[in-house]
């Protein structure tokens, strides 16, 4: 048997390995290139980019849970100006797409910048994170609200012909609704999950920990969550899915394939070990060998029922 | 970099502080005072993250072998203060254990001529030996080092090996003066001034006091800093300070694991 | 200073101390009786109770996941008679207060069931279990809508004066939501959480883990969301809460009384040390003692924000 | 009963199985064959669960000091198959671990007269030492061991040291004779069936088989299940098996943990 197949498409992305860094774990790429070979993994996707630089929350912004770690950056990021002077030149030599993730406060900013970013050929496809709350409805988060997150991304579907990716919210009721709205709004594939709420508090001190109170549950803790979800999504819908949580060997990521997956996405990981998405992406390619599996694909959505 | 290094020595030099050496691969010994390493405690999701340490030395010695010439090393000094640092006390000689650095940018010496003033505050004196080493090969180095009780008065001894000249202080006056390192250190400058730098390391309250003192003295002074980080690497933006020029409006963070953790004083807002 | 004082009243049900059972993973009290006081701790909540005898789910029925475990039980439990026959007798004999976790598959079953618990001097008060599929509507789960869990808890509300306790679901997107329509519903205290939502894959036989498919993710794995969950509806209900999730030691324990529970329900710790809640108990004393607080109750809601 | 034990050896029996001797109290001695014991591998939440194991052997030992008299002790003899037990193999004497035991219903020996078939498979020979050593005091006790290869044939030497016969099998033909222990054992069964009683364990594939072949002869047969464990102690209602009057009108579960590990084949269902 010659080398296993390991690469997918995802929403007309076509990628050498269905390892993907997860956005804001992995910063603009360059922060990461001492440690791994950036054209041995899938993608590249951005930290969340917004339309002005965002200076994000006070610190402290994260602290570890059992099994996982709670965030609340705030969405700091440089905008998208810095971005295109400050970040993108690197990414540009490097053979390997790049997904932008971004978001906005209001509906109109999802527009401005899916438009803007539209005009970028360095930019390989967008994920939209819906998990922001709506800045000019009182709050609402549109990624729990199907009539809303319906809204902003048929504005962004609308404004860009690049590949759209929706990144969906695990802290709802039922995410298959939510995946559904998207899809009708135009969502070429769908990336789950972002982190779930949560918060953690320092006894001595009588204070949450997070400056924010609440913060984005990530990493091994939440992988059952993660699986259950794009388990879900994936017999629901039509359009490929991505999945994302807690991911931190090639068996996980092989898993998330089994229950229906396209790609994955590793966040957490990173920070525990730098070269793990590509650790993770030969991992799998070896799993096939051993297993004489000669394409990944064969995997997706394998799983017996 | 990320390499594995195996335990030389993990030894408890004072109660709850412990000092571990390690092998390191030749590149590291390239790392500047200051800079430091993240320590992947055990191969497990419990602890997850890495712990970061800053370099307290770093060497060679010979080996045992004559093929294999000279064995770089270095040192941590840590502070037990949680799961991780308790996990890594158990460690013995002969584990093994995933690094990654050396990380950061370190202190900046300037004038070999000027007079250094290290600041330390307990177990903030780990990064200030092995640049009390670098520097008291052309300086005259004095050492400040403060606690709460004499248990946190760490290593004068190797420091007064090197020349350096060495003042402590502790809170409740258990050991060296009674009270602040920093009204010992005012006291000190308030006598002289001229061309003296200061090198701090310690507990955040201790900085901003030793920022104020450099401020009204109008001395250099470099800091260096603690915060949460998860990636070490500028990625993920846990652990930033604001900068200088820093508002809500024009954001100006400072990633305290890729800008510093090392600064110059004025480079931060201190509020 | 003399010992510090532990009791709690919840729902009208004075606690000696916060540390009570959670449904579930302590049996009927008795199978712990070797490892423990059952004396020593706050109050004993038993398997959930349903009308009929209940077969539960064919194995795998748990599994390990990173700092959690996910369960599917299938809420197999021995009904109603066979409660009152063969677990009572024992309970009846320890001088702790019993609740009892009740669920039912209809509308209908909820009632009878309260009804029948109503008659029972051993029991101290009620448990309601609404994260059950209502078998009638079409498999929709009482606990993840606002109207159907107040239907259910108003008619067992009508069916017992015994003190009410309604747990919450986390997996909805608002949690608060669902609190206030318990609340509304005559609910005298809430318990939250139960488990999330999960999903284990085996990648070799490329089946789910667990033959239910999915379970209920509890452990350490949860607690950042519990103590988030908890944290909210103390704020927006009077109500008494108590907090559930991931609690392992008086550390955790003392962190959910900050976030604004008046007691705690130990769970998946019972199975590493059978004796965890007495432990717990033990550990909540000695932090007062050496934090010379007179009063636990002083730490409720305490939290500075 | 739950208690600190004191690791006194954990030797690498056979490529991936490993022998571990623990330091227990005095009343563990009253632990009957086929009873199990729950295992807390790390005070952490990694790997969190307890790791169920049978007793392998169970003894007492004089201890050096004279004032202590005798020491009780307890073996398990497990297999390296994922984190639980990894972690288990890397433990050293002296290392302590927190056990819960002995639990749930063991062996009924039954008539001494009586001729004792012992079936193994695999790992599911540890329990069965124990078995042996206490029946060989008063019956005839024969072994049949099998599994995948030579390497999962354990203990046999300990064994006829008891004075046990065996009849080793493997599927590979490595060891003994060539095939399935079931296979040996219904051989072994065509000849004569007087007043014998089975004893198994091993994986459920090999118990469903012996529970057929015992229900094919009418002999005595008890099996010893395994089964994934949450509490060990009859309240999570993780480990359950249908017992022989179940339907999901009339549930008749029985837990692994408390109303076995080992059962009369008989008040099972084997579908
Ligand atoms: C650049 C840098 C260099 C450091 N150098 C040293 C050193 O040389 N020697 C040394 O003993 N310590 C040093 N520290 C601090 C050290 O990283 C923490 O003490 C350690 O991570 C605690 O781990 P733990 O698991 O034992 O504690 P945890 O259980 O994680 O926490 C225990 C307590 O420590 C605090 N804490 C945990 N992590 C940090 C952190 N990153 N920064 C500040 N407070 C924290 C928590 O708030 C908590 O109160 C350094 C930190 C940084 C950022
Ligand atoms: C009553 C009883 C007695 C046992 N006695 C022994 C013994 O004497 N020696 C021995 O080596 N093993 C014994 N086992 C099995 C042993 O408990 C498991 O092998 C062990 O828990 C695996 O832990 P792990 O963390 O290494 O594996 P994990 O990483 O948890 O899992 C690795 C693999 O083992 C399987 N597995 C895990 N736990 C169990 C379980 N409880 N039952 C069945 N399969 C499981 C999983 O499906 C997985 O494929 C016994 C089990 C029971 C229930
Ligand atoms: C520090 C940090 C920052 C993150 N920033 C973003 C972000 O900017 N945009 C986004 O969509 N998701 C963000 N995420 C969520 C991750 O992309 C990912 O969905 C989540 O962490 C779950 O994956 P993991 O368990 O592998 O980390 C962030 C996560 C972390 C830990
Ligand atoms: C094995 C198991 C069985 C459970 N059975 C019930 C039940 O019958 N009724 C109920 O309301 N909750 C049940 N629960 C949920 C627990 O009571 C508790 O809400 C949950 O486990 C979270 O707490 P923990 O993290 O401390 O375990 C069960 C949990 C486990 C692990
Ligand atoms: S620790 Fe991640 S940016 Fe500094
Ligand atoms: S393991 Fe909990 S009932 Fe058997």
């Amino acid at each position: 048997m010659g080398k296993p197949d390991l690469s997918v498409e995802v929403a007309g992305i076509k990628l050498r390995n269905p390892v993907m860094t997860a956005s804001g774990t992995f910063g603009y790429g360059k922060e990461f290139a001492d440690y791994l070979d950036l054209e041995k993994i899938g993608a590249i996707i951005t930290k969340g980019l917004s339309i002005r630089p965002k200076a994000g929350n006070p610190t402290p912004r994260i602290v570890e849970t059992p099994g996982g770690m709670l965030n609340a950056i705030g969405l700091q990021n440089v905008g998208i100006d810095a971005f295109i002077q400050e970040k993108l030149p690197f990414l540009r030599t490097v053979n390997t797409p790049v997904i932008v993730n971004l978001y906005g406060n209001t509906l109109e900013e999802y527009g401005e910048l899916a438009e803007k970013l539209d005009k970028l050929p360095e930019v390989a496809g967008l994920e939209v994170n819906i998990s922001c709350p709506n800045v000019k409805q009182g709050g609402i988060v549109f990624g729990t609200d199907p009539n809303a997150a319906y809204e902003v991304v048929s504005l962004v579907r609308e404004s860009t012909i690049k590949p759209l990716i929706v990144k969906l919210s695990p802290n709802v009721t039922n995410v298959v609704e939510m995946a559904n709205a998207c899809v009708d709004a135009g969502a070429d594939a769908l990336s789950l999950i972002n982190t779930l709420t949560g918060m953690a508090i320092d006894l001595q001190k009588r204070r949450p920990i997070l400056a924010n109170m609440t913060g984005g549950l990530s990493g091994p803790a939440i992988k059952p969550v993660a699986l259950r979800m794009v388990w879900q999504v994936a017999q629901a819908v039509k359009v490929p899915v991505i999945g994302i949580g807690g991911i931190m060997t090639a068996t996980d990521a092989l898993e998330f394939m089994l229950a229906g997956a396209t790609a994955v996405q590793v966040g957490t990981a990173n920070f525990l070990d730098p070269s793990a998405a590509q650790t993770i992406a030969e991992g799998m390619e070896t799993y096939l060998e051993e297993n004489g599996i000669a394409d990944v694909k064969e995997l997706i959505g394998a799983l017996i029922t | 970099m990320q390499f594995k290094s195996m335990i030389i020595s993990n030894i408890e030099v004072s109660p709850g502080y412990f000092k571990m050496r390690m092998t390191a691969p030749p590149a590291v010994r390239s790392a500047t005072p200051g800079q430091f390493i993240m320590v992947r405690v055990r191969d497990a999701i419990d602890p997850l993250l890495r712990r970061p340490f800053g370099i307290f030395d770093l060497g060679t010695f010979a080996t045992a072998y004559t093929d294999c010439g000279t064995q770089t090393y270095f040192e941590i000094l840590y502070k037990v203060v949680g799961k991780g640092t308790e996990m890594l006390s158990t460690l013995h000689q002969g584990d093994h254990l995933d690094i990654l650095g050396p990380l950061g940018k370190g202190f900046m010496p300037g004038d070999p001529s000027g007079e250094k003033i290290l600041v330390g505050g307990g177990v903030g004196m780990a990064p200030l030996y092995y640049l009390a080493k670098e520097m008291v090969k052309t300086s005259k180095v004095r050492l400040f080092a403060g606690g709460r009780n004499k248990e946190d008065i760490l290593c004068i001894t190797e420091f007064e090996r090197l020349g350096v000249e060495t003042y402590v202080s502790t809170d409740d006056g258990t050991l060296g003066a009674s009270g602040l390192v920093t009204e010992v250190l005012e006291k000190h400058l308030s006598e002289s001034i001229d061309n003296k730098t200061i090198f701090a390391c310690g507990p955040f309250p201790m900085l901003r006091a030793i920022a104020a003192i450099a401020g009204r003295h109008d001395i250099p002074c470099q800091v260096s800093l603690e915060a949460y980080m998860a990636c070490g690497v500028g990625a993920c933006l846990g652990c930033v300070m604001k900068g200088r020029n820093h508002s809500n409006e024009t954001p100006d963070y400072r990633c305290v694991c890729k800008d510093g953790p090392v600064f110059d004083y004025r480079d931060l807002q201190w509020d």
